[in-house]
Parts: structure tokens; C-alpha cells; sequence
């Protein structure tokens, strides 16, 4: 069992209308020092085995559905699952 | 009796709960910015749908910061009227001023339509008018309306009557078919479905109507 | 990063890779300017002199377009049109395509399509009061296909549900030629509660350009500018061409507008939403208009993301940002006033009066052109057309269909997703807040009422481009017709149309051809029945691999019930009641979802449409359900009298049992200009004194969800539950 | 500068309606060997210090703001900014 996590950001360029209304909840709460919030989405992916093409599918995964490379760039890691 | 329909950026149904009260029972309603800290004069606070905050986070996260909050806090603790409809009943929970929490349909799909429910308890501040286990036809329009709670907290609820309706059809997965609930007290209420929407036989249906009426029977007995 | 000098840009004709001709900028450079333009003055000139926002090559054919009644306050020019409905207050809509963008980023795209048109209509001065949406993709076959339907309508849904507005109707088709160049069209209709209103202009001398809403980045900038690498920094993929849209913010910008038209608006000279080409599009149209000037310091403008070049600035497509032109005295009262709902408001320029448009950027001056070189200079182009092939080759071809089992077909046709209910799709989308619509999603024409009077607007989307393929000019006269009709069946009148001209490359002459043709077929018919065309767009250049879309006219109506107590559904009422045919039917199988359904392919030429007869059949509906004896009421379209017929069965799950002189076939004739409607038994000698046009009483409304039919050629009892079930979950199948 | 990343999921006794349903999206699209996913969500805040209570009030963020304790839970990562 192989857990891969991937974590799905906005590029830089993009408006992150989430982050923005976030941070400005943080700073309102008090909590003045922080300068910037990103969003982005995490993904944790079970494969039932490890094997050779695993990390090729896991790519191809990620630009077809989990992120639109338009406007979104993505990194994984892959562990052990537990 | 003199409502506040509480006005958050990104509220959107304040109008029709607004609408409601002013032409469906006709009594005294005005709309309250989340900025001002007071809602001394009202006797009952009104949380209205919509995308507070853009519904970013989590529906109702944001709101829960606003200014206002503290005094829908009083109003809740010193047993006065609160309900909270869509984005209100999510604003409520994220308060903990209702148990549980509500999260992303079971479809996964924000669904509007028409559906019926089930008057589960006719005994409370907001459902007096209604038949026990009338069914009635409300209208329902949210993304994140699945009611979760854990088993414990389930338990105790249906031991206090405070479950208030069920959906008939469990459009969204919510646990035990949850559409509305009140606090321990029953003085607060939230649920997903929009009696606001539900006023008049034009728009399809005036089942809303009652629970309206039910707070104005309830307020009258409470002041006497 | 360094930008190329005025001459690299001659030598090295980078011009034209923002799509400037060389005659073009040669008319820049020489008759113009009569000197090199800038980087940043060649920018403005290539956005602006686009098709999408000068309309250089489809200018020609949309004059054809009636724009006037008595009715229009404001026609094509402004950002919306305007429609008189009495009582001191006016409807204010337009349509608009996202074609391009939602086939980039489908969530986004077709969000930001929504905000954009909900811009269009604030502008105004209107406050919005509902949204509609035509899609179209190709089949529902491939997963890729599915996601992007799903994030599209996500889109859609995502910016109306979280605005507050209800999406009261649309429709969504599926054709081979959309499936890599999909159509996302929304429209916006407003309500205006005064007969004044505020035009998009900058007027009088030292008057002040404020900036309002959300913050400039690097989104959308032309994208063929981030094609070239020379010109970027590394950080190249960073960038993107894509607008992310914030309806949250939108929302607040909105009720801002509409506010400080209403209460404010002696501080307000003239307001209009950055669209298309931004900053630049925006504010130069403002000053062209009023024969001004403009200074603009790009220094105050709010920026999201840091060392944005002038060139960045101006052509930026960051949403939700509006430009106001107001009163020096009132500017702190302005600035205030959106200080208040939390919205940075800026002054970044001020109105002159020698027709110049000079951009200050870090203390250069960037830009010093004439303002009307931008909007009133740009070529036109009157573009060459042929008759398309197909059209001569199949001229003379007429699909027979051959119907083995009628019951058979039936359920199938309830199931082509063409035909099937859209249920799946618009059920995730808000269509009753605000607590106004009247008619939701799932019958001919979405209704919205005027609080506080007996008036509603019924209004809907339609277009048809099986037909527009065969014969744009008549496919161009059905999409209007059937628009008319679903807003008359529903109890309305249409006063106004909206359009979205989606078409193929205007330089292939068989696609203007289609164009020129369509819009000719648009403005006969709406001349007709005496609706201008107040606004509307036009999308081009939609191909993959070079192979055109079908030619896809959308039409957008709005139709005025004096009288709630007039709105009328189509769903049968009760048993009993009489079901009639309005209209003659004939064998109109070319073009029909039939012929798709037996052949595969759509094939052959249209019938004329007869609009005397037409106009007749609508009047006629009107005139019925005015004297109250309609009950319901439904006009036909794909799939016919069949699919009619059912639909009007499903909605209350009644039956129905028919007889009819027509034959099994004939039950899927596409034939135009009919309607099917019901009356109650007793209003039979009423009603039929009435119809002095064709038509057949067919049979009564049953109890039991069981259809019986008899045609010439056979008698058949279909299970209605059967029925239904197939033309509900046909879609959410498909979509699985 | 300090960049905390904050990844917050649901409850594992709570529906991941959206896990399931893009679980069953990478299926269809023929990668068979993916046998769970799970979609939380991802923040990265940025400090414009570091500061001693930096912790303590990435805590009270979390709890108060970020995750919603009825139905998520929360880990962070403190690492210095680039
Ligand atoms: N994308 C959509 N958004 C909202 N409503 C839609 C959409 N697609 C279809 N509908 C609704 O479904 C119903 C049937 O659509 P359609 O078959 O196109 O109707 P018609 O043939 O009468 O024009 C209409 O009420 C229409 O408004
Ligand atoms: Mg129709």
C-alpha cells in the first residue's frame, strides 16, 4: 500500500479569492502578523500496490483532474501508507 | 414583535426573510449590519441565507468573527429567538450555538428544488402551528447541507425533541434525514430548507408560512 | 523583463502576433499616430481593435438587426439594452459568450462568463434579477466530456448561487462539432426602477476616473502575449491567461452600484464594468463617447501582484472591476460611500478636452494617442461569402423516416440527451432566491415577478443549430420564433431580444456566409413580431483543427405578462381536460433529432418558415389564454408532438389518450409553429370558435400515467412511468 | 518570514463526499489501481516574523478559524520562508 499526497496550489499569477477572505478573518481576529493565506487543496491517494507506472499514472492524474494546469501547479510525495 | 434580519457581506436571502415577516405576518422587521454590536430594541434575531464571506473555508466560518455575533450569543443564552436558515443554520453551528455541523452534500452537488418535510416536533417556539408530523413542502438550495453529528449528540437530541424536521426523502445524506434542529433550550433553531421561500401559494407553496406565525404564537404566550 | 523598442516591433512585426494586420498598423503608424507606437501604445490598439471588442468584421452584418420600438431606451452601444415596461420602470439584459475560456479552465471560465454579464447589467445602473445559460457541448461520451460539463455548470452555479440570483432557465445540447470548442453563453436580465439611467461615458473637463473593486493582476492578458518567451520573465509558467472570478466580491460591488445610482446618483457622471480588454477598453470607451480626453495615472491602481508592466495594467482582465466617472466635489462622499462595503475605490485619472489618452506609468508617459483612434478608427471589414457546399449538394434531399414501432421510438427519442430533461444540470442551480420566480427551470419560458405589481418577465434562451447548419437564414428565423413561442405559451409578450452570434472563422467565406445569413433570418423574423435586438455578441473563430462549429445563433427574449394571473405551464391539470394541436404538421424530418436519431447525421434543407401563419398561431395563444381558457400550453419543438405531449404528462403525472390524423412519424415532425394545449371540456365551443387556424383536438388528459395513441398506422399504449423514467435519467446515466 | 503549512481533513467517522466522488472519477478514467482518496484542505500562512507565541497562535488560528473541530482535524509544519 502506497500513500501518495498531493497538494494543489494556485499559481502566483491567480487570484486566490479564498486566501484573501481567509487572511483577512485572521488579521480581524487579532492576529496581525500574518502578512499572506494561500489556499490550496491536499489529496491523500490509497493504491492498492506500488508499481513501475505508478508515479507516470500519478502526473497523469494530477493534469487531468486534480489541478488544471492553466492556473494551478501541484507537487506529491510518496510514502508508505500505514 | 420586532425582528433583526442580520445583513453579513455575501448574505443573500436577507430580502426574502425581510419580505417574509414584513408581508407574510406582518409584523415589524428591519435589516442589521454584522458591524453594529447592538440588537437591543428586537426580540428576535433572524440569520438569513447565502454565501457569508463567500462561503470560502467553510460555509458560516467566517461570519462567526463579525461583531455582531456576540449579541446573537446573548440573545441565544438569555432564551430569546434565534433561527438561522441555510447559511444561517451553518453560521449557527459553526457558533456551537446548535450541535453538529454541516458539510458538503452527499452527491456532492449543490441540489435546489422543492422537498417535502416532516414536522417532527410541533411542540417548539417555531413549529406550534403545525400539525405533529405534518408534511410540508419547502423549498431547499445548498452545496453544504448535509447535517452531520456525532451518535451521542444524536441520541440526546432526539431525546430532547430537539430534531424539529426531517426530509421525508434524505436529499443530501444528512444523519437521521436531519433538516432542522433547535438548541436544548428551543430557542434556537437552524435548518437547510427556506420557509422564507415558501410564503405564498405563487411561488409555489405558503408551508413556510406557519413558522413564522408559530414564533409570534410563541412570543404572545411567553409574554403573557 | 525589457520591452521591445516601437522600431523592434516594425522590423520584427511583433504586432502581429497580437493579431495586428500589417495594413493595420500601418494605418496606426502612418495615418494616425504619423510615428512608431509604443509597446504599450501597440497593445492597446491590438485588444481594441480586436473582433471582440471593435467588431471590425461582423459590424456590417449586425446593422441589419432591428433595434428599435417603442419600448427602447437604450439599444446596441451601451453595456445592456433598455426596455420601457411602464409604471416608470424598464427591463435592462443582455447575453454574453464565454466560449474560449471555459474551454481553457471550464469552472473558472464559465463562472467568470456569468460575472461578467451580471457586470453588464449593474452597470446600468440595474439591479439584476435573474440569469439564463445556454450550453453547448459535444456527446456525453468520454470522460473528458464529462468533466468539462461538470465544472462548466459548477461554474455557472457557483457564481449565480453564491451572488444571490436566480438561474430561471437555459438549455444544454450535445453535437459532434462542440466537443472541443463548447459553447458557454449566460444572460443577465435586470430591473431598472426609473426610465433615466447613467450611459457608459467621461465627460466634462477635470472630472474624475475612479477605480472600484477587486485588484489588477496578471489574469487574462491576451494570450498570445505569454506565447512568446522573449518577452516574458522565467517566471513565464507562472503567469496565466485564465480569470479566476469572486462573486463574493462581485456581490458587494453590485448592491454598491446599484446603490449609488439610486441614492447618489447626482455624484455619478457615468459607470461602466471592465470587460473584455479591461482598463483600456473600459475607460477609452467612456471618453470616446463623450468626445473627451483622458490622463491616466497607472501608479493608483490597486495591484494584486507587483512589477506589472503598463502594457499588464491596461489589457488585464481581473474581474470584478467597475470605472466611474463622478464629480471632483464628491469625491470624498464616493470614496466613502464604498469605503463602506469594504471596496477599494481610487481615483487613478481625470477627463480632459483634447481627445488624447495619455497613461502616466512610474512617471513616464506610456501612452499619447488620440482616444477615437481606439474605438472609432478601427477598419472595417466587409468580408466575402459563399453559399456552403453542403447547402447546394443537399438541396433536394428529404429524410423519410421509417417508424417500425412507434412505442419503441418513442422511448428512445425521450432519452437522446438532446431531448431528454436537463434536471440534472439545473437542479444545481439556485432558481428561487429572492423569492420572486414565479416558473422555475423545466417548462418553455422562466418567469420573474415585479414585486409590488401584478407584472412578471417571462424569458429564455433558445437556439437550434442543427437548423442554422442546414439553412442559416431560416434556422436564424426558428431561433427567434422559438423563443417567441416559449414566452408566449407561458403567458407573455415578447418586447426584446439578446443574442450571442457564435460562428466559425469570418475569413472563410462559407462561415460569414452563415453569419451574414443567420442574422438576416434573425432580423426578419424579429421585425416581424416586433422585437429589436437591444444588445448582444458575438463570438468568432470557433474551430478546432480548423473545422467550424455548427453556426449557433443564441437568442435571448424577454417577454412582459401584464397579469401574473396570466402565466400559464405546460403541464397537464386534470383528467378530462381537451388536448389540442395548434399548427399544421407536416414532414419536417430534415434537420430533426429524428433524423439524428435514425441517421446518425443531419441532412437536406429547411422548409420556408411561413411567419404570416406564425405570427397568427402566437397571436392566436395569447388572445386564449388572455380570455383565461388555456389550462396549459407547450409549443413543440425537438422531437415534436411526442416529446410534447409527454413532457406535458410528466409534470403532474397525468395520462393522456389521443387519436390523430397523422401518422406515427408525423408524431416526430419538427414541423414550426405549433402548440399543444389544454382547456377544460366546457370551454370546447369557446375555444373553437377561436381557432381559425389548423388545428386538431386530439383527445383528453387522463388519470392514470398511461399514454394511448392511435395514428394512421397503429395503436399504442405506453407505460408513462416507463416514459418518465427514461427522459429523467438519461442525463445523470450518461453522466455517471 | 516564517511559512507555516496547515493541512486540515475531515473526521475519518465523517462522509468525504468529494473524496468518493473523484475516487470514482480517476476510476472511470481507467486508473483502477487508486483505492481510496480523501481531499482536505491546504493553507500556507506567512509570518512576517517569528515571534514566541508564533505557535501558540497558529493553534488558536486553527482551531478558531481554519478547521472546524466538530468534523476535522488539523496538523501544521513551521518552516522558514524562501
Ligand atoms: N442550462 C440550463 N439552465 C437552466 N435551465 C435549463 C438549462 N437547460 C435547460 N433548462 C430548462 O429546461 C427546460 C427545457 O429546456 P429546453 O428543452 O431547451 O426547452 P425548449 O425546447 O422549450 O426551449 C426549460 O425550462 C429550460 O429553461
Ligand atoms: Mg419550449
Amino acid at each position: 500500500m502506497k500513500l501518495v499526497k498531493v497538494y494543489v496550489t494556485l499559481k502566483k499569477s491567480v487570484l486566490d479569492a479564498q486566501g484573501e477572505a481567509i487572511k483577512s478573518a485572521i488579521n480581524t481576529m487579532g492576529y496581525d502578523k500574518v502578512a499572506d493565506v494561500h489556499m490550496g487543496k491536499y489529496f491523500e491517494l490509497s493504491f492498492a500496490d506500488d508499481y513501475n507506472a505508478m508515479e507516470k499514472d500519478v502526473d497523469a492524474i494530477c493534469d487531468e483532474l486534480l489541478a488544471n494546469p492553466n492556473i494551478e501547479t501541484y507537487r506529491y510525495e510518496i510514502a508508505e501508507a500505514e | 414583535m420586532k425582528f433583526a434580519v442580520i445583513n453579513f457581506p455575501g448574505s443573500n436571502c436577507d430580502m426574502d426573510l425581510y419580505y417574509a415577516i414584513r408581508d407574510g405576518i406582518n409584523e415589524k422587521v428591519e435589516l442589521v449590519d454584522y458591524r453594529n454590536n447592538s440588537l437591543v430594541g428586537f426580540d428576535g434575531v433572524l440569520i438569513p441565507g447565502g454565501f457569508s464571506y463567500g462561503d470560502y473555508l467553510r460555509s458560516g466560518a467566517i461570519a462567526v468573527h463579525a461583531p455582531i455575533i456576540k449579541e446573537i450569543v446573548r440573545f441565544a443564552k438569555e432564551g430569546k429567538i434565534v433561527f438561522g436558515v441555510c447559511n444561517g443554520f451553518q453560521i449557527l453551528t459553526e457558533l456551537n450555538l446548535l450541535p453538529g455541523a454541516l458539510v458538503q452534500n452527499e452527491k456532492n452537488r449543490f441540489i435546489c428544488d422543492t422537498v417535502d418535510l416532516t414536522v417532527v416536533n410541533n411542540q417548539t417556539a417555531f413549529t406550534n402551528c403545525y400539525q405533529k408530523n405534518e408534511n410540508i413542502r419547502i423549498p431547499i438550495a445548498h452545496g453544504e447541507g448535509r447535517y452531520h453529528c456525532d451518535e451521542t449528540t444524536l441520541q440526546e437530541m432526539i431525546a430532547n425533541g430537539q430534531i424539529v424536521f426531517r426530509y421525508q426523502d434524505n436529499v443530501n445524506g444528512s444523519v437521521d434525514q436531519i433538516a432542522g434542529v433547535t438548541n436544548k433550550n428551543g430557542n434556537v433553531l437552524g435548518m437547510m430548507p427556506h420557509p422564507e421561500r415558501a410564503v405564498e401559494d405563487i411561488l409555489g407553496s405558503a408551508d413556510g408560512l406557519k413558522l413564522f406565525q408559530s414564533i409570534i404564537n410563541y412570543q404572545v404566550k411567553v409574554n403573557n | 523583463m525589457t520591452e521591445p523598442t516601437a522600431k523592434q516591433i516594425k522590423d520584427e512585426k511583433i504586432y502581429q502576433q497580437w493579431g495586428l494586420t500589417d495594413s493595420e498598423y500601418e494605418l496606426i503608424s502612418q495615418k494616425i499616430l504619423k510615428r512608431l507606437p509604443n509597446y504599450t501604445e501597440t497593445g492597446l490598439y491590438s485588444v481594441m481593435w480586436s473582433e471582440h471588442c471593435s467588431y471590425k468584421n461582423s459590424k456590417k452584418v449586425l446593422r441589419k438587426m432591428p433595434n428599435k420600438s417603442p419600448r427602447v431606451l437604450a439599444g446596441p452601444g451601451e453595456d445592456a439594452g433598455i426596455l420601457d415596461i411602464g409604471d416608470d420602470q424598464a427591463v435592462v439584459f443582455k447575453a454574453e459568450s464565454h466560449n474560449h475560456p471555459s474551454a481553457v479552465e471550464p469552472y473558472q471560465g464559465a463562472a467568470t462568463g456569468v460575472g461578467g454579464i451580471i457586470r453588464d447589467i449593474f452597470s446600468m445602473g440595474a439591479t439584476p434579477i435573474a440569469l439564463l445559460d445556454s450550453l453547448k457541448f459535444g456527446p456525453l461520451k468520454n470522460g473528458q466530456t464529462k468533466h468539462l460539463v461538470n465544472e462548466v455548470v459548477a461554474g455557472i452555479g457557483g457564481y449565480g448561487n453564491c451572488i444571490g440570483l436566480p438561474t430561471v432557465g437555459g438549455e444544454v445540447s450535445f453535437e459532434d462539432c462542440y466537443e472541443h470548442n463548447p459553447l458557454v453563453n449566460a444572460m443577465c436580465v435586470g430591473l431598472l426602477n426609473k426610465t433615466e439611467f447613467k450611459h457608459g461615458t467621461a465627460s466634462g473637463d477635470n472630472n474624475l476616473i475612479i477605480y472600484v473593486g477587486a485588484k489588477t493582476g496578471r489574469d487574462g492578458i491576451h494570450g498570445a502575449t505569454f506565447a512568446s518567451d522573449e518577452f516574458t520573465d522565467t517566471k513565464n509558467k507562472q503567469r496565466s491567461a485564465v480569470q479566476v472570478g469572486n462573486p463574493f466580491i462581485e456581490k458587494l460591488l453590485m448592491d454598491a452600484c446599484v446603490e449609488i445610482i439610486e441614492k447618489h446618483s447626482e455624484w455619478v457622471l457615468g459607470i461602466q464594468d471592465m470587460g473584455a480588454a479591461g482598463l483600456v477598453s473600459s475607460t477609452a470607451e467612456m471618453a470616446s463617447k463623450a468626445g473627451s480626453g483622458l490622463v491616466l495615472n497607472l501608479d493608483k491602481v490597486p495591484q494584486r501582484e507587483t512589477k506589472m508592466s503598463a502594457y499588464e495594467m491596461m489589457l488585464s482582465e481581473s474581474q470584478e472591476r467597475m470605472v466611474l466617472c463622478i464629480k471632483p466635489d464628491y469625491l470624498e462622499e464616493v470614496l466613502n460611500f464604498f469605503r463602506d462595503y469594504e471596496l477599494d475605490a481610487v481615483v487613478i485619472g481625470r477627463v480632459t478636452t483634447d481627445g488624447q489618452y495619455k497613461i502616466y506609468h512610474q512617471n513616464n508617459l506610456v501612452t499619447d494617442i488620440p482616444v477615437d483612434s481606439l474605438t472609432e478608427d478601427v477598419p472595417e471589414y466587409d468580408r466575402q461569402e459563399t453559399e456552403p457546399q453542403r447547402m447546394i449538394d443537399d438541396k433536394d434531399y428529404r429524410f423519410i423516416p421509417e417508424i417500425t414501432s412507434l412505442e419503441e421510438t418513442w422511448q428512445e427519442m425521450l432519452q437522446r440527451p438532446n431531448i431528454a430533461s436537463k434536471k440534472h444540470f439545473y437542479q444545481t442551480y439556485d432558481s428561487q432566491v429572492k423569492a420572486n420566480t414565479l416558473v422555475r427551470p423545466g417548462g418553455d419560458a422562466g418567469v420573474v415577478r415585479i414585486r409590488g405589481t401584478k407584472k412578471a418577465l417571462a424569458m429564455t434562451n433558445d437556439s437550434n443549430s442543427k437548423y442554422t447548419y442546414l439553412n442559416p437564414f431560416i434556422g436564424g428565423q426558428i431561433a427567434v420564433m422559438e423563443a417567441a413561442r416559449n414566452i408566449v405559451a407561458t403567458g407573455g409578450e415578447p418586447i426584446g431580444v439578446t443574442d450571442c452570434l457564435n460562428f466559425g472563422n469570418p475569413e472563410d467565406p462559407e462561415a460569414f456566409y452563415e453569419l451574414d445569413k443567420s442574422v438576416e433570418g434573425i432580423s426578419s423574423a424579429c421585425e416581424l413580431i416586433k422585437t429589436p435586438v437591444i444588445s448582444g455578441n458575438v463570438s468568432l473563430y470557433n474551430e478546432y483543427n480548423e473545422v467550424a462549429i455548427y453556426p449557433s445563433p443564441m437568442i435571448g427574449m424577454v417577454g412582459l405578462i401584464d397579469d401574473i394571473d396570466k402565466i400559464t405551464t405546460i403541464g397537464f391539470k386534470k383528467a378530462d381536460d381537451l388536448i389540442y394541436l395548434i399548427g399544421q404538421t407536416q414532414d419536417d424530418f430534415n434537420g430533426s433529432e429524428l433524423q439524428m436519431q435514425k441517421t446518425g447525421a443531419i441532412k437536406g434543407d429547411l422548409r420556408p418558415l411561413d411567419l404570416q401563419t406564425e405570427k397568427f398561431n402566437q397571436d392566436l395563444i395569447k388572445t386564449a389564454i388572455a380570455q383565461k381558457l388555456i389550462k396549459s400550453c407547450h409549443d413543440l419543438s425537438e422531437g415534436g408532438l411526442a416529446v410534447a405531449l409527454s413532457e406535458s404528462a410528466f409534470d403532474n403525472q397525468l395520462g393522456f389518450e389521443i387519436k390523430t390524423t397523422l401518422t406515427s412519424a408525423q408524431m416526430f415532425s419538427e414541423t414550426q409553429s405549433r402548440f399543444l394545449v389544454t382547456i377544460a371540456a366546457e370551454d370546447q365551443v369557446k375555444f373553437e370558435t377561436l381557432l381559425q387556424t389548423d388545428f386538431e383536438l386530439l383527445g383528453q388528459v387522463t388519470t392514470e400515467p398511461e399514454f394511448v395513441v392511435t395514428t394512421t398506422d397503429e395503436k399504442v399504449s405506453i407505460d408513462g412511468r416507463q416514459a418518465e423514467t427514461n427522459w429523467k435519467e438519461a442525463i445523470p446515466c450518461l453522466m455517471k
